[in-house]
Formats: structure tokens, C-alpha cells, sequence
């Protein structure tokens, strides 16, 4: 297991120098924006990355709090396995396929919808107890890692093709930010508690923040249909060879994103392993003190 | 209150099993294991840092043992509220509200209603029910006497007290100690956490000593032990 | 076209994000280990 | 009544009683509200025509404060004598004492509203475009959008270093949404341009997300050591 870390390190960089080289080279010129454009290749990858771990973060929390009551483990499960069988029917249904947008196959949006039970049962089984809360912790951490670039790497690409450095308009982008803000105070919430109980009350708000994805949308969807604005990358099909590029940039930053994750992931277990054995070391301190001088009476009766 | 039977045969009530609580780097009980039987007065005792508090707090289902269990009743210390009376060095009442009114509040917590038991409780403390006065304004003795009184506001049948007589005058803490003592022949299963052990010597069954988070000796009078601990 | 700077400023940015952090995780992790080596050559 | 609502009910007209006993916290903070507003109607020119599009959102980033100040207290009568520990122990639910503090702080935060609302209309002389009558649901909605999470995070940042900072850290970002529902809502209806109606909808789905949300989980903030 120790060597998979470097050679997995060579591949990632292996990756991103191949991404970088067909993101300034091979990928086609677009015809409004010119080069520029190119910052696509780093800004959307980096999102997607991010929503992701945000993502993983909200199962991890969910299954973390869920398993903290046997009540409501079992209640969870149900919602999951509901999620799944409803995405699985769901988007063959003519009224809700009438819905997705254009670009998107029925067949798309049922997977993914099922992939989230899935996944959930899938990190109940590899990360078991403090396992899980360190997952939470990692994938909210590295998550703003991302989501930092994609708010650095947006206005920068906004001002020279708008000539604006922030389009509130934007969904993508403004939802990105609050996102930004909810992780950052969840992180900050795991700085200043000092509660025993930290892990319940940050899984807590990590469900709260994930609830309220969803509704940050929703309102700048709707927000923007009265206000139109300009929108940074445009909607649309773009062209194949820039959407073979962009994935394979996206692949590559997942496999950096893993990376970064994963020795996160040991760190947070090793600052773990370091607090356990300073309380174990006054512990084997006073049993060494308690036993020798003290005769452990006999339980007065 | 009512008298409870003949004295009741020794059984264990409460069960303490390798108890280990953390705060972080800290350890407050470092494997606690320990049986108390129905219907007697145990006095902890230990210095400061030694785990009384926490002890009690774990028993009274505030405090989650990091590893070990606690059952109380047969139960857990949360599922076993009703059967609980808990007192600790803050008064947990309201200042500006009267005696009275505090515990018609706690009263309905744990829903009884009706003003009788909580003046009931109050003249068994040894104060006036009809004391207006908000109890930020009561002395430090009458403070705990009130406080002594929610505890015991709804019969409880485990009374855990965190110093009760702490900087309480003499003749309060006295009384304090009769009316524990009366609980006690009641059939009350009392726990007092004290640095005052000569006032219970006597009153109190047994005598439990903690030192670094760990039970170190268990007798029957606050005195003779005194030489055993360093 | 002074717009690829634009272009090379969101790389270059990307990447001294990223390194900070991972030097952060770096820095964090050799406290530890020797906070580690302490405890354990403590007892 | 089962101990549920017996409990709310108590601890409600507990908080009512100690609020109006030691009335220094409502006039404090009536004051405070007062502040707020003089000085957003001394930022921002009052006389100008497209004060309109902006008042909206000046009347609920002032509301916003003053609800902040206002949920900081609300457990401070609790954490001064450690009372929340006799709650723990006691057999009352946890979510008794989340809906009656709640309902409390709604109440309170009301009533600020109610007196920076006048002192908006005199000093905006504002009049109303568009069907007036949808600002009420968009104040009642929105208020406890703030309240029901305020709350809840005011409860959870009990357990932190500095209390006072973290509660805004916490609620603001999550409450995003429903400050853009109010702030455009009430603007809509200010202008008259546009309907309100969606922005109804939404704040009522975000209530309804986030109490849910508060009472599966109050349990386990509370329990918190």
C-alpha cells in the first residue's frame, strides 16, 4: 500500500503536464473569445472537483449523524434506497423527461441520481467509525481548496471577455461563492468548538449547508430570469474536441484532488493518533503512579 | 415523601464498567469501574482534577463516556431522567424569577403540575415558598437550598449532588445534611461530591476516594483513610 | 493580446493555491510526526 | 396536552415574563434598531428616485442586524446559570425548548420590525406600487427564516470560544437565499415591476427545509457538552 502513493503521484503529475499541454495546444481556438477561453480547461474541472468532495462531505456527514442513533441509521437507509429506486423510474417517465434539458439522456440522470444511494452505502462499508468524520472533515477541506481557484480563476476570466470581474448573474459562479462561504464557516466551526461533541455538531451543519445548495439555485436561477445578465462560458454545445480536453483536464484534477485528499486524509488520522496518545500518556502515567503507592482497598461493604 | 419499607436487600443500582472519559488530550476518568447499592449515601471525595465532577456528570448522562458504560436502573443514564435528581456548583435557576416560580417551571418539565410539590419541596429545604424575591438575590446557602429543592422537586429516586455545602454557612449545611440523611432512611440512593467529608462523617455509608480520574479506595469513614491518601 | 495574461494569470493562480495548501499539509505533517517521536520517546 | 406543547407553552411564557420583568434587553435593542436605521438613511440618500429599488434591501439588511444582536441573547439567560444542564436532565424534549425559543425570538424580532418598518416608511416616504398585501407573508416568512436557523446556531456556537462572532459566521452564508427572497421580494412589490409570488414560495420551501432540518437536530446540539 506505501508504494501506491508515489506511483500514483507520478501518473497524476503525468496527467496534469498532458492536460496543460493539450489545454494550451491542441484544443482549438475558440472564434469569440480567442485564447482566453482557455482558462475553461482549469475553472470548470476545478469546480466540478469541488462539488463533488462538497458532495462527499454531505454523505459522509449524513451517514455519520445517521449512525449516531440506531432509530434514525435505519430511517436513512429507507430515504436512500427511495432515492434510488425514484431515480432509477423517474426520468423515463414522459412528464419528467420533457423536463431535462436538452443536452442531458434520461439514461445520464437516472445514473447519477443512483449513484447516490450507492455511494452511501459505499462509504458507510469503507470508512468505518472516526473514519467517517475524518472523510467529512478532508473532503470539506480540500473542497474549498477547489472552490478558492474556481472564485480566483472566474473574474479573471470574466474581466477580459465582459470586462466585468464579477457577474452576479452567473449562476454557477455566484452559487459557487455561497458554497465557498457555508464550507469555510463549517471549517471554522470545527476550529472554534471546543464542544467533546464537535464531530455531531459539524456533521450538523455540513447537512444544513448541502440543504441549502439546492435553494441557493433556486433563487439566483429565478433572481437572473429578471435580472439577465451575461453568463461566464456560455451555455450551449461546444466543440467535441474542447469537450474531450475539458474532460480529460477534469480527470486529471480528480486524480490530483484524490491525492491531495488522501494525505490529508493521513494527516487528520495522524494528528488523531498524536492527541490518543497524549491522553494515554497520562493515563499509563497515573496508573504507574495510582497502583504503587496506593493499596487498592477492599470495597467496603 | 413517602417512607419507603423495610430497609431494601443490597442490590446495585448503579454500575460504573471501565469508565474512560477524554476532553481532547485530557483524560478527567481514566477507567472508572465501580457498584453502589439502592438506598445509601455515598460521599466522593478527592482534590480538584481528581474526576468527582465529571464522575457525576457522567452518571447523571451529561457527560458521554468516551469508553466504558454507566447504567443507572438497569438503564442509561439519559433514559433513566425521571428516576434522577441533579445539583451542581451553578444554581441552574433563573435569577429573576422567585423560588416558587422556578420550580413551578422545572415542575412542568417534568410534567407535574399543580404549585403543592414544589412548596412542598421548598419548606423541606427550610425555605419560605412565599419569598418573592428573585433568586439572584439569595444568599449563597439559601442559593443552594433552593437548588437542593429542584432536585428533589419530583421524587426522585437518585439524587446526585455536586457540593452541595460549598461556601453554605454552617447551620445551613447541617440541615442540608439532616434532610440527606432522612432521604437516605426514605430509600434514596444519594451521591454527594464534597470537600467537606467531616460534615457527612457518620451520615454518609460509604466513603469514595478519587485521585487522576480513578476510584483509589473506598471506606467507611472519612477519617481513617485520611493517612492512606499521599 | 492582453488577454492571454488573463490567461496565464488563472493558471499560474491555480497552481499557487494549490501548492500552498499542499505546503501547509507538509508543514503540518512534520510537527506532527516529531510531536510523535516526542511521545513516544517520552515513556 | 402531551408534554410537547405543555413545555413550549412554559418555557414560552417563562421567556415572556423574564423579558417583560427586566425590560433593559427589548429597550436596548429597540435602541440598537433605531441606530441601525438613522444611520442607513444618512448612507444612503433618501430622496433619490431609484431609492425605491434599493429600499428593499436596506429594511432587511437592517432587520438582519438587529435580529443577530437579538438571537445572541437567546440563550444567555440559559448559559449564565448553566439552566440548559437541569433541562438535560430533565424528561422534556429537546425540540420543546428549540419551538418555544424560536416562537420567543420571533416574537422579539417582530417587534423590532414593527418599529424600524414605520421609521423606514417616514424617512423613505415610501408608497407601495405593487399589491402591498404580499409584503406581510415575505416579512412573517422571512423573519423566521432567520429566526428558526439563528436559533439553532445560536444554540450550536454555545460551545465555542467567542460566541458572538460565530452565530453571524454561521447564520449568514446559510441564510443567503432567503435574504435574496426577501430582498427581492419586497422590492418587487416596492416597484411594482415584477411578482412576488415566487419569492414567497421559495422563503415558505426554506422555512419548511430548515425547521425540519433544526428539529431532527436540535437533540443532538443540545446534548452537546
Amino acid at each position: 500500500m506505501k508504494r501506491l502513493f508515489p506511483i500514483l503521484s507520478i501518473v497524476t503529475v503525468a496527467l496534469l503536464g498532458y492536460a496543460l499541454y493539450q489545454a494550451l495546444v491542441v484544443a482549438p481556438t475558440d472564434a469569440l473569445q480567442g485564447d482566453v477561453y482557455r482558462i475553461i480547461y482549469y475553472h470548470v474541472p476545478s469546480a466540478w472537483t469541488a462539488f463533488l468532495l462538497f458532495f462527499i462531505n454531505f454523505v459522509a456527514s449524513v451517514r455519520y449523524l445517521a449512525r449516531s442513533k440506531a432509530s434514525s441509521e435505519s430511517a436513512v437507509k429507507w430515504i436512500a434506497i427511495f432515492i434510488g429506486v425514484v431515480g432509477l423510474i423517474a426520468p423515463f417517465l414522459p412528464p419528467v423527461r420533457a423536463k431535462i434539458p436538452a443536452g442531458m439522456e434520461p439514461g445520464a440522470v437516472a445514473t447519477t441520481i443512483v449513484l447516490i444511494p450507492v455511494f452511501y452505502f459505499l462509504v458507510g462499508k469503507w470508512f468505518p467509525g472516526d473514519r467517517l468524520d475524518v472523510l467529512a472533515l478532508t473532503s470539506a477541506e480540500v473542497g474549498v481548496v477547489f472552490c478558492t481557484i474556481v472564485l480566483v480563476t472566474g473574474p479573471l476570466w470574466a474581466r477580459p471577455v465582459w470586462g466585468i470581474w464579477w457577474a452576479p448573474g452567473d449562476i454557477r459562479l455566484t452559487s459557487t461563492l455561497v458554497m465557498w462561504l457555508i464550507y469555510v464557516s463549517y471549517l471554522v466551526l470545527r476550529r472554534f468548538s471546543n464542544s467533546a461533541q464537535t464531530q455531531m455538531l459539524a456533521a450538523a451543519l455540513a447537512v444544513f449547508g448541502a440543504l441549502d445548495v439546492p435553494l441557493v439555485y433556486l433563487s439566483i436561477w429565478f433572481f437572473r430570469t429578471q435580472h439577465p445578465q451575461p453568463v461566464i462560458g456560455g451555455g450551449g454545445q461546444m466543440d467535441p474536441r474542447m469537450l474531450h480536453v475539458l474532460l480529460f483536464s477534469w480527470m486529471a484534477f480528480l486524480f490530483f484532488g484524490f491525492l491531495v485528499g488522501w494525505s490529508r486524509f493521513r494527516l487528520e488520522l495522524l494528528k488523531r493518533e498524536v492527541e490518543h496518545a497524549h491522553a494515554m500518556e497520562s493515563l499509563v502515567g497515573a496508573e504507574a503512579s495510582s497502583s504503587t503507592s496506593l493499596p487498592l482497598s477492599r470495597s467496603a461493604r | 415523601m413517602n417512607v419507603a419499607t423495610s430497609v431494601l436487600a443490597p442490590v446495585s443500582i448503579v454500575t460504573v464498567n471501565n469508565v474512560i472519559k477524554q476532553f481532547g488530550r485530557f483524560a478527567a476518568l481514566r477507567g472508572v469501574s465501580a457498584e453502589f447499592d439502592q438506598g445509601r449515601f455515598h460521599a466522593i471525595l478527592g482534590d480538584n482534577g481528581a474526576g468527582k465532577t465529571t464522575l457525576l456528570r457522567a452518571l447523571a448522562g451529561l457527560a458521554q463516556p468516551t469508553q466504558g458504560t454507566i447504567s443507572i436502573f438497569g438503564k442509561n443514564p439519559r433514559e433513566a431522567c425521571r428516576d434522577l435528581g441533579y445539583m451542581a456548583h451553578p444554581s441552574l435557576l433563573y435569577d429573576e424569577m422567585s423560588g416558587m416560580e422556578n420550580l413551578r417551571y422545572f415542575a412542568g418539565l417534568y410534567g407535574l403540575a399543580g404549585d403543592n410539590r414544589c412548596a412542598e419541596s421548598i419548606r423541606a429545604v427550610g425555605l419560605d415558598p412565599e419569598l418573592t424575591r428573585g433568586v439572584g438575590q439569595y444568599s449563597q446557602g439559601m442559593r443552594q437550598r433552593m437548588s437542593l429543592a429542584r432536585a428533589i422537586l419530583h421524587d426522585p429516586k437518585l439524587l446526585l449532588l455536586d457540593e452541595p455545602f460549598s461556601n453554605v454557612d454552617a447551620h445551613s449545611a447541617r440541615d442540608m445534611v439532616g434532610l440527606l440523611n432522612n432521604m437516605r432512611d426514605a430509600g434514596k440512593t444519594i451521591f454527594v461530591v464534597t470537600h467537606q467529608a467531616l460534615l457527612l462523617e457518620g451520615v454518609a455509608d460509604e466513603f469514595v476516594w478519587m485521585a487522576d480520574g480513578q476510584i483509589v479506595d473506598r471506606t467507611a469513614s472519612a477519617i481513617t483513610s485520611r493517612e492512606s491518601v499521599p | 493580446m492582453n488577454a492571454v495574461r488573463f490567461l496565464f494569470a488563472a493558471y499560474v493562480a491555480t497552481w499557487v493555491i494549490h501548492l500552498f495548501y499542499i505546503g501547509t499539509l507538509v508543514r503540518r505533517f512534520g510537527k506532527l510526526r516529531q510531536q510523535l517521536r516526542e511521545l513516544g520517546g517520552g515513556k | 396536552m402531551n408534554p410537547f406543547w405543555e413545555v413550549l407553552w412554559a418555557t414560552l411564557v417563562k421567556d415572556i415574563r423574564l423579558e417583560w420583568r427586566s425590560k433593559d434587553a427589548l429597550n436596548a435593542m429597540l435602541f440598537f434598531s433605531l441606530l441601525v436605521v438613522v444611520i442607513f438613511v444618512f448612507s444612503f440618500d433618501p430622496l433619490a428616485e431609484e431609492s425605491r429599488h434599493i429600499v428593499g434591501g436596506l429594511v432587511w439588511v437592517a432587520f438582519l442586524f438587529a435580529a443577530v444582536v437579538a438571537l445572541n441573547q437567546t440563550w444567555a439567560r440559559e448559559l449564565r446559570n448553566q439552566v440548559l444542564d437541569a433541562y438535560r436532565v430533565s424528561p422534556a424534549p429537546a425540540n420543546a425548548l428549540f419551538m418555544a425559543k424560536s416562537v420567543g425570538n420571533f416574537l422579539f424580532v417582530s417587534v423590532l420590525e414593527a418599529l424600524m418598518t414605520p421609521l423606514f416608511i417616514v424617512f423613505y416616504n415610501l408608497h407601495v406600487l405593487g399589491p402591498a398585501w404580499q409584503l406581510v407573508p415575505l416579512a412573517l416568512l422571512g423573519t423566521w427564516a432567520l429566526v428558526v436557523n439563528g436559533t439553532f446556531f445560536a444554540a450550536m456556537s454555545v460551545r465555542t470560544r467567542n460566541r458572538e462572532i460565530m452565530l453571524p459566521l454561521l447564520l449568514f452564508p446559510i441564510s443567503i437565499p432567503a435574504v435574496l427572497g426577501m430582498v427581492a421580494g419586497t422590492t418587487a412589490v416596492l416597484t411594482g415591476e415584477n411578482s412576488a409570488h415566487f419569492y414567497i414560495v421559495l422563503l415558505l420551501t426554506y422555512d419548511v427545509v430548515f425547521t425540519t432540518a433544526s428539529l431532527a437536530l436540535f437533540g443532538t446540539v443540545l446534548h452537546a457538552e
